[in-house]
């Protein structure tokens, strides 16, 4: 969910893009953290671990923790807390350690 | 490979600051900040800033983070890269970068490492659980990008980033359950506390998690009391349901490149963790690394500031750059970080410095 | 979902399993690192180090400050092969 | 307590509030800062010098209640927010309160609103007088409530409106 | 086990089966993590793939299971590979690899259950000796008596023989290494390419780690990394393996080959000192050979006939110039 109405930030207006996570349609804010994107749609599992497949979020927001790993554009282990948003991106939940393309 | 007279590694406050002043000291300065924009965590800061006019006191993070990028802006003898990371320092004193997704060398004739600290995580049962974000990633998702990370949310740690980010919850339009503390006080400043308690928010010291729930994301967080020997208590539990966990237990510096640079470190729990040693210049047992802000210990901002700017003034000076007043400006720098140290809550960090303390002089 | 704790998120290792090496003798990071890849993925042992120094430390009675960190090696950051051959040109 | 829940005790409050006789006298600031933290704009902000730091900014503010006429500028300035005004002399058994507000959406003069405490909990219902935004952003919301709230009441909630 | 002599091939071979059943022969319950993925080593020019063939001549009649592979089939067996210019390969399917902490833990629980003391944390000062006879060994906790030790200190074997006079040519080299983040497997069989002094393989964890072969680095007990290998070994392995190129290197470190003159063991006794067994300067493959010339080396101390002869390692070959030729050493 967007923050409407900040009593102290005004945020930068950003064009609205597409993208599909895991096959389905989304919108975004360009530039954006992929992950920003996917919390606003309420998706906050973005991984599952390599060894027991327990669901993984947003955990540390500045790429150092691993636990967003995502596969984009066929692209496996990419950090979505940091990965700007394009048009068009394909965005996959990723199941243990990524499929090298 | 490109020669620079100083590289500052990291745009939050240290790092903008020692760059400002080693640039207008003369010295050429290449500023490399990791994330997309400079300002490190200023830009996440929505509260108004303590200290004093020169520290830029009643302005707010965010505010002071574009104060200082414009001054940056204005010094001609700075560039800056951003998304640009720091990989590695060699034996060489070659520095490894990645700008964007290209690799880069640079051999500075000094180094500023200003790289700020890293969130500590906490060990409980589902700690792993998407919905259980740092401080820092709720203040990301909140203030740089306008997302919400929950509807509600439980905060754990009430020290000045645990009551701040409560505070910026509330301010985001998210619920916030409570805030808890293992330690029997509220380690930040009470007026941080009394503005989130005013909107109804209990704060409750000496209470720990004792387990979170849920199967594919946060559903709730089971709270329990502690002794005085930080020991769960039996039958104290109370279940918060909650879909967002906030963590904002402390801070630990961000040392990596000070330990490949072969600095002499110390473990000071009073400043986070390891730190390195320095002398009253900023400057490391590596002669050409120094540091400043949470790197050198966690502290404030505003203080961070103000040893950005003597560590900027300190190189550029071991650089032969000179200016007429470079003597009464770090005289006063000194002076104004002496007076932001001088209060009761400063001791612990005054405490901690004194373990780190260089004695000789450049 | 367990009681048990992921103390490492890169290479899901649990602090039962920590505390069973440091029960079989491993006293130090380094030993940990080597028996289990603790520390060893993506991110550099950062979240998870300090965790395991706790665990060294009630188990040893040093203090924190006396359990050794593993060495702290380039880079601090992932870099692709690719990105790698570049060298300094420009971007 | 506020080391231990963030809420000021009785004994806090009775070095801050003013006396009977200052009351009597009209506007004046309320000073809730405890902590000697290193801070000073409330000294800056103030055109009558009523409040000064002794030797260093580390100190809490020295408060000269004779000096303040509750105009409310260290109301908007003091990053604690941790200043208020309270003027007993609004009316017959009303006092008018000036508290720093930084949430929205903002009410408007005219609104019944909920009164909160400092423990956030409802005390009764104020009514908006003036909505003073400033450049800072820090709202200073003018409110009329019972004078036997004033020194309670430190926060709003608009009407139905759970926030917590 | 793709070597170029008799006695190397003979030794991993025998090595490979030791590991393979290592379990049942230590009787100690420990996974090793034994990986027989293959390795692959593509030729180039004429010239390697004529020492190559004869290799694998010699190979096949020792009963190792190596041969000739075309590029095309090369790049079935690593899907990777970059096939251009290669005139084909040599690949034995029997090579792998095991996880060294796991095999070094599997054999001191074996040893300690056969009354071995162990001691850790200990760093040994120096050697001690009287009238030519091995005595103490000094140590950081204590000097423990002896009349026979084993040498196997790698590069610091040079200075510990120093302490009782003995110089063997022996020197550290440091060689460099970096690791991936991990992947799901794509390649099974380590990739050695002589051409391009490189290796690299996928361990079974999914991360790719690989080294480089520097020619003429100096003598140092340096360990620390370099700036300079990042590039040099990602510009080497990306025209061999180019689909790596979008994975990322997260850690990069450096360790010591302990070197001989001629690339091969040094194995028994020494003269001039009695009781001085040396087992080092391993080269960088000490560990593939490791299980047998521990026994060797055993049988050796005890006076028994070796499994396997070792006497072409002794340590007098330099000074004789009888130097030990193997044409395929990376």
């Amino acid at each position: 969910m967007r923050i409407e109405n900040h009593p102290i930030l005004a945020f930068a207006d950003a064009a609205t893009v597409e993208f599909t996570f895991n096959g389905q349609a989304l919108s975004g804010r360009e530039g954006e953290p992929i992950a920003a994107a996917l919390h606003d749609a309420g998706v906050r599992v973005l991984r599952h671990s390599p060894r027991y497949h327990r669901p993984r979020g947003l955990f540390c927001a500045i790429g150092n923790c691993s636990s967003c790993l995502m596969t984009v554009n066929g692209v496996p282990n990419i950090r979505v807390c940091v990965e700007p948003l394009r048009a068009g991106m394909t965005v996959e939940t990723q199941d243990g350690k990524g499929r090298l393309a | 490979m490109k020669e620079v007279d100083i590289v500052v590694i990291g745009g939050g406050p240290a790092g903008l600051s020692a760059a400002v002043h080693a640039a207008k000291m003369g010295a050429g300065v290449l500023l490399l900040e990791r994330s997309q924009a400079l300002g490190g965590q200023l830009v996440k800061q929505t509260h108004k800033f303590f200290g004093s006019r020169q520290e830029f006191a009643g302005e707010r993070g965010f505010d002071i983070a574009h104060t200082l990028m414009e001054q940056i802006a204005q010094q001609e003898k700075i560039e800056v890269w951003t998304n640009a990371t720091a990989l590695g320092y060699y034996p060489d004193g070659v520095l490894t970068v990645k700008r964007n997704e290209n690799f880069r060398t640079f051999r500075p004739r000094k180094l500023i490492v200003a790289t700020g600290a890293s969130e500590k995580a906490l060990a409980f049962p589902n700690n792993d659980l998407p919905g259980i974000y740092g401080a820092g990633a709720v203040q990301t998702l909140m203030n740089l990008y306008g997302v919400m990370p929950a509807k509600r949310v439980l905060m754990v740690g009430a020290g000045n980033i645990g009551v701040i980010v409560a505070y910026q919850l509330l301010q985001a339009g998210v619920e916030v359950a409570a805030v808890i503390e293992a330690a029997p006080r509220i380690g930040g400043y009470w007026v941080h506390a009394s503005k989130i308690r005013r909107c109804g928010v209990p704060i409750l010291t000496g209470h720990t998690i004792r387990q979170a729930h849920g199967t594919t994301q946060l559903t709730g967080v089971t709270v329990c009391r502690l002794d005085e020997k930080w020991t769960m208590i039996p039958g104290t539990d109370t279940l918060f349901e909650v879909d967002g966990l906030c963590l904002a237990v402390g801070l630990s510096p961000l040392t990596e490149l000070l330990w490949q640079a072969g600095c002499k470190m110390n473990f000071v729990p009073e400043l986070g963790g390891y730190v390195p040693w320095r002398n009253e210049y900023l400057q490391t047992t590596h002669k050409n690394v120094y540091v400043a802000g949470d790197v050198a210990g966690v502290e404030e901002a505003s203080a961070a500031m103000v040893e950005g700017k003597l560590a900027g003034l300190a190189a550029a000076f071991a650089l032969n750059h000179q200016t007429a007043d470079f003597a009464a400006d770090y005289r006063a720098a000194k002076q104004q970080l002496n007076a932001l140290r001088s209060g009761p809550l400063s001791a612990k960090v005054c405490h901690g410095l004194c373990k780190v303390m260089l004695e000789e002089a450049m | 979902m367990s009681d048990d704790i992921i103390v490492c998120r890169c290479e899901d290792i649990k602090l039962s399993e920590i505390r069973g090496h440091i029960e079989q003798g491993a006293h130090t990071t380094e030993e940990i690192k080597r028996r289990c890849r603790c520390g060893m993925g993506p991110c550099q042992g950062r979240t998870c180090m300090p965790i395991v120094a706790q665990e060294l430390s009630k188990a040893t009675g040093k203090s924190v400050g006396e359990i050794q960190l593993p060495t702290f090696r380039q880079p601090t950051a992932a870099i692709k092969l690719g990105a790698l051959t570049g060298g300094d040109g420009d971007d | 307590m506020l080391a231990i829940d963030g809420t000021a005790t009785a004994e806090d409050l009775q070095a801050v509030l003013p006396t009977p006789d200052r009351r009597r006298r009209g506007a004046v600031a309320v000073i809730e800062c405890f902590q000697e933290i290193p801070c000073n704009p409330c000294a800056d902000a103030c055109p009558r010098g009523a409040i000064t730091m002794p030797e260093n900014i580390s100190q809490r503010p020295v408060f000269d209640p004779d000096k303040c006429n509750g105009c409310g500028v260290c109301v908007g300035r003091c990053p604690g927010l941790a200043i208020f005004v309270v003027d007993y002399s609004y009316g017959e058994d009303t006092a008018l309160l000036k508290i720093p507000y930084e949430f929205r959406p903002l009410p408007q003069a005219g609104d019944s609103v909920t009164a909160l405490d400092r423990q956030g909990a409802a005390v009764g219902s104020a009514r908006v007088v003036k909505v003073q935004e400033q450049k800072n952003r820090t709202t200073i919301l003018w409110l009329a409530v019972t004078a036997a709230m004033a020194t309670a009441v430190r926060n709003i909630r608009l009407s139905g409106e759970v926030r917590a | 086990m793709q070597w170029g002599t008799e006695t190397n091939c003979l030794l991993s071979r025998e090595s490979t089966h030791m590991l393979e059943n290592l379990a049942e022969l230590l009787e100690v319950d420990v996974d090793i993590e034994l990986h027989q993925g293959g390795y692959l080593m593509p030729a180039y020019t004429e010239k390697m793939a004529g020492q190559f063939k004869k290799n694998l001549e010699l190979q096949n009649t020792l009963d190792i299971p190596a041969r000739w592979v075309t590029p095309q089939e090369a790049k079935e067996i690593v899907p990777l590979l970059n096939t251009d210019g290669m005139i084909g390969a040599t690949f034995c399917a029997k090579d792998g690899h095991c996880n060294p902490f796991k095999a070094t833990e599997a054999y001191a629980r074996a040893a300690r259950r056969l009354g071995v003391e162990i001691r850790t944390y200990t760093e040994v000062t120096g050697l001690y000796a009287e009238c030519c006879n091995i005595r103490k060994v000094k140590t950081t906790t204590g000097d423990i008596s002896t009349s026979h030790v084993v040498m196997a200190a790698g590069g610091y074997s040079k200075p510990l023989c120093r302490t009782v006079g003995v110089e063997i040519p022996l020197y550290p080299e440091r060689h460099e290494i970096l690791v991936t983040e991990p992947v799901d497997p794509v390649q099974e069989a380590m990739v050695m390419s002589f051409h391009h002094n490189l290796y690299c393989q996928q361990s079974p964890h999914g991360s790719f780690i690989m080294g480089i072969g520097h020619p003429d680095l100096p003598e140092s007990f340096d360990t620390r990394s370099s700036w300079e290998f990042l590039q040099e070994m990602a510009r080497r392995v990306l025209k061999v393996l180019p689909g790596l190129a979008g994975l990322n290197v997260i850690r990069q470190w450096a360790g010591l080959y302990d070197m001989s003159p001629d690339r091969q063991p040094i194995l028994g006794p020494v003269g001039g000192v009695d009781g001085l067994h040396i087992a080092a300067g391993f080269s960088g493959h000490g560990f593939m050979i490791s299980p047998v010339v521990g026994r060797i080396v055993a049988e050796k101390l005890l006076g028994l006939p070796t499994v396997l002869p070792v006497d072409m390692f002794d340590a007098g070959r330099f000074q004789r110039g009888e130097l030990f030729i193997e044409p395929s050493v990376v």
